[in-house]
C-alpha cells in the first residue's frame, strides 16, 4: 500500500544517508582495519536502503534510484540523527551507538511485521545490525576507558549526537497507522529498552549519558536541520546532470 | 655458508622461500621493499577512487564502488603481513609512506576527475596491475606469492567492473560516451608506464628476475598488456589514444607508439598533478586518528593489567 | 555617595553615562551582560545565513549575503568594544560563550534550511532586532547607545534585502512562492518571541527601564513589531501563521494569537533544533584557530623586543 | 571578440572561485577580525569576478549567473590553486599569497591593455589587490616567525600550493593571441617578477621556498584536478534546481 511504502521509504532514507555518511571514512579512518570495518558498515547499511527502497518504489512504479536521485530535500524522510556530520572518530562512533542500537531494536519487532517483505528485509538486516552494534560498543568502551583526550571527545561525541535521539521515537505518519495493523513497529514502544540499553553500556564505559531532553523539530521533516541539503547536493550531483541516462 | 646454498637450491628448483629460511640480506630488500611498495600503493590507490564514493551515480555502483575501494584496504593488509615476515613493522612501513620516503605506484598521483575515470582505473588500471601480479603468484617468497593470489582473484573482479562502466557509459548518451573515451585518453598512456621503464632502462630487474621474484621484463609485461586491452577497447567502441597502434603479423602483437617518459620520472620525482595531496591526505588521516590509536592501546594495557573480573566483563 | 548622587542625576535628566563616571555595580553588571549577549547573537547569529554562503542563487545575492554577514562580525566588535568599556576583556567574553555559560539569542538556535529562510532572517528576525534595538540607540550608557545607532543604520539595510529576498521568491515561480511561505510561516513565531516573555513573565525589565536602558517593555516592542510587519506581509503577498493575527479598530493595533512559550523555553534551555551544532561550531572555529592567535601574540612580542632596525624592517 | 570573452572568463573564473573558498572562513575564522578581513577579500574578489565574467558574457548574450551557475566542470577555466581546499589558516594565506602577487602584477599591466574594459576592472581591482597582497605578506611573517608549530603550518601550507603556481604561467589560449594585439597579458611574462617578490617575501619570514617544479597538467582544464566537481556541485546546487528562476 501507499502508507507501507512510505513506511519503507523512512526506513531506507535513514539507512542511505547514514551510508552516505560513513562512505566517507573510507581512505580517511584511524587505521587500516577501521577503513575496512566502516567500510563494511556502510556497505550494510546502503544494502539495507536499496532494499527499503526498491520496495518502497514497487508501489510507485519507481526505482530505487528514482527515489534516492530524484527526490528533493523536502521529500527524504531521513532523521537529524543520520544527517549529523561525522566529526572526529568519536562523534562517529557515537551516531554509530545510537542508530545500532535503535535500529536492532526495531528490527528484532519488524521481523514479525505482517507485511512479509519488510519482515524478511528486517531478518536479513537484523543479522548485520547485530555486528554494527557490537562494533559500536566495544569502541564507546576504548574511547571512554582509553586516555583522557579519547574520553573527553567520546563524551562530546555523545553529547553532539544525543538531542537526535528522540526522534527515532517520534510516531510520525504513517507509522502510527501502520503499527495498528501490525505492519510497522511503533516507535515510541522502542524508547524504553533503546534507552535503557544504551545507558548502560554508557555507564559501563565509563562515561556519562548526556542530559539533553532532545532537539525541538522531531518530525523527520528535514525542516529542522541544515545538514540535509549540502548531503544530497553531493549524492545527487552526477545523476541529476544526466537525467534518464543508464550508469 | 649452508643457508646460502639451502637458499640457492630452493631458486633453482623454483620453489618457495618461506620467512625461516636463510636468505640474503638483498633478497629481503628487495622485497620488503617491493611488497611495501605495493602495499602502499593500495591505500594511497583508495584515494582517487573514494572519492566518487558519494557522488556515485547509482545505488548499485555506489555499492560496487565502496566495496571494491575497502578491498583495496584489504590488500594493503595482506601485502603489510606478508612484508612484516621479513621482519619489518607495519608502523615503520606506515612512517615511511608518512614522511615520503616510500615510494607508492605513481598512477595514483593522477585524478580520477570524472565517474568514467572510475571506469578507466577499473579496466586500465586494475588490468595492468594484474598483468604484473598474476606472475607474482609464482613469486619465491611464500607469503607474497600466498597474498597475491588473494589479490588478484579480487583485481580480476575489479577489472571487469571497471570494463563494465565504460561499456554502459560508451552505450549511453552523448556525453556518456565522451567522458568514457576522455577517461582512456587520460589513462591509457599512464597505465602503460605502470610497467615501469624500457628493459634497457630498468637496471634492477636482472637480480628480480634471477631471484624468481619477477618473472618476466618490464617491456614483455607492457606487451601483453597491450595484446589484452586492444581488442577490448574495441569491444567498448572506444579508441585508444595511440596513432602508431597497429598489428604487427609478424611479431603476432600490437605494436604501440612511444610514451611519454619525461612525463613518468617527472610524476615519480613529485610533480604529478595530485603526489602533495595524495600524501597530504593519508598524513591527515594518520594524524587525526593518532588520538584512537592511542586510546586504543591504552586501553589494551589497562585490560591486560586488570583483574580476571575485568577480563570477564569485556569478553 | 557623591558618585551615587552624580549617577542618579544623569539618569533622571536622561543623560549619558560614561565608563569614567561612578555607577552601580548591578547598573556595570546588567550592561555587560545585556550587551556582551547581543555581541555573541551577532558572532552566532553568522552561522545561519553563512550557511548559504556558497549556494546563494545568483553572484548578487552571494555578494550581498556575504556583505551582511560579514557586518554581523562587524556588529559583534562594535559591541565587544562598547564592553570592553564595562572592564571585562573580549577574551573574558568569548570565553563565556565558549563554554556555554553566555546565552545568545535563542533564533539563532533555528536553522535557516532553505534559501527563502535568508529573506525571512533579513526581514523577520533583523527586523524584531531593529524594533528592539532602535530605542537602545538613547541608551544611558553612552558607548552602548552609540555602538546601537552604527548597527541601527546596518540592521535596517538587511531587513530591506531580506524584504526584497522574499519579494522576488513570492513573485517569482510557484516552488518559489512556497519557499518563501514556508520561511515565513517557521520564522513568524519565533521572531516574535525574540522580544522575551510576556511582561508579566519579565521580572529584569523593570530595573533596565529605571535605568534608561530598556525604554518599552517586551509587549510593547512585540505590538510595534507585529503593526510594522503585517502590512510589509501583505505587499509580498505572503500569509502570517497567526489565524487571530486582526486588526483591532479600538485599540489601534493588530491583535495577535498567543505564542509558544513552552517552545521558547525549551529552546532556551538548550533543546532547540541547533543549540549543540551553533556552539560546536564556534568551539571548533577558537580551537582551530588557537595556534593562529599564539603565532600572532608570539610574534609581536618578538617584534617589541626586538632592535629598531626589525621595527623598520616590518614597518 | 569571442577570444576577449574567453580570456575575461579565464580571469573571472579565478577570483570566482577563490572567492567561494574564502566565503567558508567567514563565522571559522581564527578571531573576528579575520572573518571580516577574509570576507572583506572574498567579497573583492566576487566583484571583480563579476565584473569578468559580465564582459565575457556580453560578447555571447549570457549574464553573469548563466556563466558562474550553467557551465560544467569541463567549461570553467579556473586554475587549480584557487581550487585548492582551505586547509588550515596557513594553507589558505599561503594561497592567497601565491594568488594576490600574481594578480598584483597581472593588474599592474592590465590597466594598460588596448581594451579599455578590461584596463578599467584591472584598474579598479588593483586597489584592492594591494590590500590582499599585503595582508597575506603580513601573516605570513607573523606565522613564520610566530611559533615553532606556526612556522611548520606555514611552510607545510606553502608546499601544499607550490606545485600550482607554475599553471598561473602557462600561456593558454586565448592569451598569446591576444597578448599580441596587447589586449592580455602574457602569463609567461610575469612569471620572473612574481617568483622574484615571492621568494623575497618567503625568505624575510625565515621559511622555505619550495622547491616544486610544479604539478604536471597546467592547462586550467581542470582535467588533472578533483576539487572543481565538488565546488561547483554546492556552488550551483539550488540555481540549478529552478533553471529559469529570478533571484
Amino acid at each position: 500500500s501507499d502508507e507501507t511504502a512510505r513506511y519503507a521509504l523512512l526506513l531506507g532514507d535513514d539507512c542511505l544517508i547514514l551510508a552516505q555518511r560513513l562512505g566517507h571514512w573510507i581512505s580517511r579512518a584511524p587505521e587500516l582495519e577501521e577503513d575496512i570495518a566502516l567500510g563494511n558498515i556502510a556497505l550494510d547499511l546502503l544494502g539495507h536502503a536499496r532494499f527499503f527502497l526498491t520496495y518502497a518504489g514497487s508501489a510507485w512504479g519507481k526505482t530505487e534510484d528514482d527515489l534516492a536521485y530524484f527526490r528533493s530535500e523536502e521529500e527524504f524522510r531521513s532523521c537529524r540523527l543520520v544527517e549529523q556530520e561525522n566529526g572526529d572518530f568519536g562523534r562517529t562512533i557515537a551516531r554509530q551507538l545510537l542508530f545500532s542500537f535503535y535500529t536492532h531494536e526495531l528490527y528484532q519487532r519488524l521481523v514479525r511485521s505482517a507485511d512479509t517483505t519488510l519482515a524478511a528485509i528486517a531478518d536479513k538486516a537484523l543479522k548485520e545490525v547485530d555486528y554494527h552494534q557490537d562494533h559500536a560498543a566495544q569502541w564507546l568502551l576504548r574511547l571512554g576507558g582509553g586516555t583522557d583526550e579519547s574520553k573527553r571527545r567520546m563524551q562530546e561525541g555523545l553529547e553532539s549526537v544525543w538531542p537526535y535521539l528522540e526522534e527515532l521515537f517520534a510516531d510520525v505518519e504513517p507509522t502510527p497507522t501502520l503499527a495498528e495493523q501490525e505492519v510497522a513497529v511503533l516507535p515510541s514502544s522502542l524508547r524504553d529498552a533503546v534507552l535503557t540499553r544504551l545507558s548502560s553500556i554508557i555507564e559501563e564505559s565509563g562515561l556519562e549519558v548526556p542530559a539533553s531532553k532532545g532537539a525541538f523539530g522531531a518530525d523527520r521533516s528535514g525542516r529542522f536541520s541544515e545538514n540535509r541539503g549540502f548531503i544530497l547536493a553531493e549524492m545527487q550531483v552526477l545523476a541529476r546532470q544526466h537525467p534518464g541516462a543508464t550508469w | 655458508r649452508v643457508g646460502w646454498e639451502q637458499f640457492q637450491q630452493l631458486i633453482e628448483e623454483d620453489q618457495r622461500v618461506e620467512p625461516r629460511d636463510w636468505m640474503p640480506q638483498n633478497y629481503r630488500k628487495t622485497l620488503v621493499r617491493q611488497i611495501s611498495q605495493h602495499a602502499h600503493s593500495e591505500i594511497i590507490g583508495m584515494q582517487p577512487e573514494g572519492n566518487w564514493i558519494s557522488r556515485a551515480p547509482s545505488l548499485k555502483r555506489k555499492s560496487v564502488l565502496m566495496a571494491k575501494v575497502q578491498d583495496e584496504a584489504g590488500h594493503g593488509l595482506y601485502l603489510y603481513s606478508a612484508a612484516e615476515t621479513l621482519g619489518t613493522s607495519r608502523d615503520e612501513m606506515y612512517q615511511q609512506l608518512y614522511t615520503g620516503k616510500a615510494k607508492y605506484s605513481s598512477i595514483f598521483n593522477y585524478p580520477a576527475r570524472t565517474w568514467a575515470d572510475v571506469g578507466a582505473v577499473g579496466w586500465l588500471v586494475d588490468g595492468a596491475a594484474i598483468t604484473n601480479q598474476v606472475p607474482l603468484c609464482r613469486a619465491s617468497f611464500g607469503p607474497y606469492g600466498r597474498a597475491m593470489v588473494r589479490v588478484c582473484k579480487e583485481e580480476s573482479f575489479h577489472q571487469r567492473q571497471g570494463w563494465e562502466i565504460l561499456y554502459t557509459l560508451s552505450h549511453g548518451t552523448e556525453a556518456q560516451k565522451q567522458m568514457a573515451q576522455d577517461a582512456v585518453d587520460r589513462f591509457y598512456g599512464p597505465a602503460l608506464q605502470m610497467f615501469g621503464p624500457p628493459d634497457d632502462e630498468s637496471p634492477n630487474s636482472q637480480q628480480s628476475m634471477a631471484w624468481n621474484i619477477k618473472r618476466f621484463s618490464n617491456d614483455v609485461l607492457r606487451q601483453r598488456f597491450v595484446d589484452m586491452i586492444v581488442p577490448q577497447a574495441e569491444a567498448l567502441g572506444l579508441t585508444l589514444p595511440d596513432p602508431d597502434l597497429k598489428w604487427n603479423e609478424e611479431r603476432g602483437h600490437y605494436d604501440y607508439g612511444d610514451l611519454d617518459w619525461d612525463e613518468f620520472f617527472s610524476v615519480v620525482k613529485g610533480n604529478g598533478p595530485l603526489n602533495h595531496q595524495r600524501l597530504a591526505h593519508y598524513r591527515a588521516a594518520r594524524d587525526d586518528g593518532a588520538w584512537v590509536r592511542e586510546a586504543a592501546a591504552a586501553y589494551a594495557a589497562k585490560q591486560a593489567e586488570a583483574s580476571p573480573r575485568s577480563a570477564l566483563l569485556s569478553a
